[in-house]
């Protein structure tokens, strides 16, 4: 009766077991943004680091649900090397697929792949975007 | 207490796998509520007070025919009962009337971690901008407020109690007629939260004997945007009003105006009648069944779960001897959001995280919880199915390596 | 926009004999707006923001939704719409938040004689408060307000200008888009109260540049129980919160805390949900329409009254060059609430007294004024039986010898 | 279709146009009690000077419509000269009548039963009892 199992994929549970790239660091050419859900308790920060229109490096560190911080964990290991433009284009097809929304199928997602059964869910959306929103924050703020 | 018969009076529950079971937050609306809103707006929607024609004198007398329903379910007189938005907005008038006004940097207020933040929060704001002292009345090593912990932090510098009378998070039924004699003992007034107690448990303001006393019309089977404010006739008639405008007024000059008495010092506009009017109505209903019947009632559908409930392995609960239909609990490993999500694949309704109650959350040293709240419409049929959704969920969890 | 379509929509309106000319004071209710508060209540009435689960997911994109819709309704953006009890408690708000913690003793609060009581009392406290000066407009000849009395008493330390939109009594419009931009050159903001504009007019707050902005749903076709709050981003930024508790907040320590961005930081506690929905139908209903084509009608039968009940001797019409469908008047020598009784026989319902606006009545040198006011659904027919009503009215307490 | 003659009986009219004992007197053998409806603009002031049991004389003053103006002339009228005892009857029977609830039809109303048509239009009935409960706060003052 409960199809749970399209929503906790080995891979989220994997980053969510494993997260890569977890940690912040001290450093002033990161970006950080923090975002809270004080509801249900989710706490994101996210830095990145920018340089000649690529992204360098991501970091993440937080609390909240495993699809919460597990989508932290792939969007960074996701968006790690990608040109800024490339990075912009993998958020916005990500938000637009969480959100049932058209996205261009074209591009990759890679692992992120794996949220797609997060539709089926809507009061999860929340927790598989924050991540993202904090990096498109972070961007923001380079610019 | 026909529960059958009762469930056919909520048309949400026409859905019949739905297993609802977060009445703390909000109570599921019967038709008689329902249809009484339908009444007002189909019959005699207009405005009160204002007119003296016939319709919106039906108006105004159902609207204050509500608010004598509501002082007659607490034993309060007619004058003592002010309309608000919410229980969060009358507790906010009792901190922002009497709490800004009369209190100094040499007084004392006590509160508890077993607050809703909006009976804490507003003290904070009193103690920041009078300089007033929060103190926090330490609770045993259960969660409970406990009367010798009272008499620890009650001084004479006491010039506030608030205190909530059931915990939304822990279910505890605190010792309000006690705390009220020693604070009064000391010249201290009692401001108690009982929005999660009305719809429980008979309240009689008089054998408590306190000052203030709040709750909300969605907890209690009645529509939103609707809470009560009780305060004691002389106490109100000192206060000054928060908000000021239309209706509340007596005399208005151009430098000067004059207030009504209370309650209508207290309710500047167009109030919420019919809302007043859904609350009345939801009153009736539950003196209809009996406090004393749903009380018992919840109190059963509570011992038969919790008792499931402890023989399930790795499920850690925070209540164990709460006193109402609340259980908050946790699967061990699992984050109460990723619990909630398997619950609500089951149709199961419950809450997580911390329940506007951040202080006891953090008392309890954990992130969040779930909460399972049990009301009339609920049944051990559905308790069982609960029980059994927490074993699979835990199993699930389990399976894919939480 | 055929009125007999719009009048079925109206369930109040199947006494065929009933002549309802009070929409000043609140409007009637069609039964798309009672239909989604059903729907909320009988199909997901549950609380919102609070649980992760389906239908409380539902409930809150549905009260988000309505919040969308508002600020479409008004070109504003969803951070800057705020819902309160009511029009009252939102310009109460401004008053508490934004003048208390502005304003000083060297500063100049414009306000008028048109102002309904919730939009100058407020004013008055924080005049009391800060030690602020409160500052009249003159009006003209007619209780209009103009740019040149405007500018008569605009200066340097104007910190605050609070004006209506649309007066409750006199029916006038008032010049907010160019009173705002001359307030702006002095930097002072301006809190326009809109409660009777927004159910007959388009607003625009981008156009108007206004810095707050408040009305009602009940007078909008809405429910009791709901209002908003329009304020600039960057204000409502820096403005405190003035009810403290569930839901605004951010971190909760026991000491100190910590608010959400707005709109949320002023909404504590469990909001107006079915209210909101309600007021998001009413808003579809009303652009259904057309507040064009609303206010065209309302004229149309406005200028046809008033041409009518000009010629009638001895009745005094306050507001012979009305913007909109409210006319102020009286028979002479007859006291209102005599006036009203007789109408009241006719099923005709209007409104006596001071409407909440004392110090308009008072300019106006009478006790108290009758006032009939147009909408929607009301017909040229109902016009007509008006008039004759004033006739005979007149007539008869000629007869009886007043 | 209107049948407003039950309402503004010639008593009333008369009282409404010729009131008696108006005005108020600076005496403190008086007691006075103000009432007033903020909304519809009643704003009656009320004296009683009591002595030995008797009300020795009553006084009244202040605006509003003709119900309620009226009432206090014929009030000051009926009362004037009765015991306190009678008087309370009669303000009793007069309240009850009003409010549509059992009364003492033995008690005599005198001209106040010209009120009795007020019973028809509920929302006056608070026009034609403001006086009467402000007689009655008078006599709270002097106990
Ligand atoms: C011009 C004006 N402002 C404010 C209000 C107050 O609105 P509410 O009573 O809904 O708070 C009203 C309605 O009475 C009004 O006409
Ligand atoms: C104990 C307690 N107090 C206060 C409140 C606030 O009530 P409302 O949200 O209706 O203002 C709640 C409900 O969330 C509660 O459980």
């Amino acid at each position: 009766m409960n199809n749970m199992e399209v929503l906790y994929r080995q891979v989220i549970m994997d980053h969510y077991k494993n997260p890569r790239n977890k940690g912040l660091v001290q450093d002033e050419l990161y970006k950080t943004i923090h975002i809270k859900n004080p509801t249900c308790g989710d706490d994101i920060t996210v830095q990145s680091k920018i340089s000649n229109g690529v992204v360098e490096d991501v970091r993440h560190d937080g609390t909240g649900c495993s699809i919460c911080c597990s989508s932290a964990s792939v969007m960074s290991e996701t968006l790690l090397g990608k040109s800024v433009d490339d990075a912009i284009k993998i958020k916005d097809a990500y938000i637009n697929m969480l959100t049932n929304k058209e996205y261009d199928e074209e591009v990759e997602l890679e692992e992120a792949v794996a949220y797609t059964g997060v539709r089926k869910f809507p009061a999860r959306i929340k927790c598989a975007s924050i991540a993202w929103k904090a990096f498109e924050g972070t961007l923001d703020e380079s610019e | 207490m026909d529960i059958n018969n009762i469930r056919k009076d909520f048309p949400i529950l026409e859905d019949k796998t739905l297993v609802y079971l977060d009445t703390a937050a909000s109570s599921l609306k019967p038709i008689q509520v329902i249809d009484k809103l339908d009444e007002y707006y189909k019959k005699y929607g207009v405005n009160v007070h204002r007119g003296v024609y016939n319709l919106s004198f039906i108006a105004t007398e159902q609207y204050e025919k509500a608010r004598r329903k509501v002082a007659s379910f607490i034993n309060a007189t007619f004058e003592e009962i002010i309309f608000t938005r919410g229980a969060s907005s009358a507790l906010n008038l009792v901190a922002s009337s009497y709490g800004l006004n009369n209190l100094t940097k040499d007084d004392e207020i006590i509160v508890t971690e077993l607050e809703h933040h909006s009976h804490v929060l507003p003290w904070q704001n009193v103690s920041n901008i009078t300089g007033a002292k929060l103190v926090y009345l330490p609770l045993d090593e259960e969660g409970r407020i406990t009367i010798d912990n009272f008499k620890s932090v009650l001084t004479d510098k006491t010039k506030v109690v608030a205190v909530t009378h059931v915990s939304n998070v822990m279910g505890y039924i605190s010792p309000i007629k006690e705390i009220v004699k020693l604070a009064h003992e000391k010249g201290a007034v009692v401001s108690v939260d009982a929005a999660q107690a009305a719809p429980h448990t008979k309240i009689d303001v008089i054998d408590l004997d306190c000052d203030f006393l709040a709750f909300s019309g969605h907890k209690m089977l009645g529509p939103t945007g609707i809470g009560v404010l009780f305060g004691k006739k002389n106490l109100l008639k000192e206060m000054p009003p928060i908000e000021f405008g239309g209706d509340m007024n007596d005399n208005v000059d151009k430098f000067d105006a004059s207030w009504k008495d209370a309650p209508y010092k207290f309710e500047t506009g167009t109030p919420p009648i019919a809302e007043a009017l859904g609350l009345g109505a939801a009153i009736d209903y539950l003196e209809n069944i009996g406090l004393e019947n749903i009380h018992k009632y919840e109190i059963e559908l509570k011992d038969y779960t919790m008792k499931k409930l402890k023989e399930i392995e790795d499920i850690e609960i925070y209540n164990l001897t709460t006193d109402t239909g609340i259980i908050s609990f946790n699967i061990k490993g699992v984050h109460p959001h990723d619990a909630i999500t398997y619950f609500d694949g089951d149709n199961i309704c419950m809450r997580a995280g911390h329940h506007c109650a951040q202080l006891v959350i953090k008392w309890l040293e954990v992130l969040a919880t779930l909460r399972a709240s049990f009301y009339i419409y609920n049944t051990i049929e559905e308790c069982d199915k609960f029980v059994s959704s927490v074993k699979q969920a835990r199993d699930f969890f389990k399976s894919v390596g939480f």
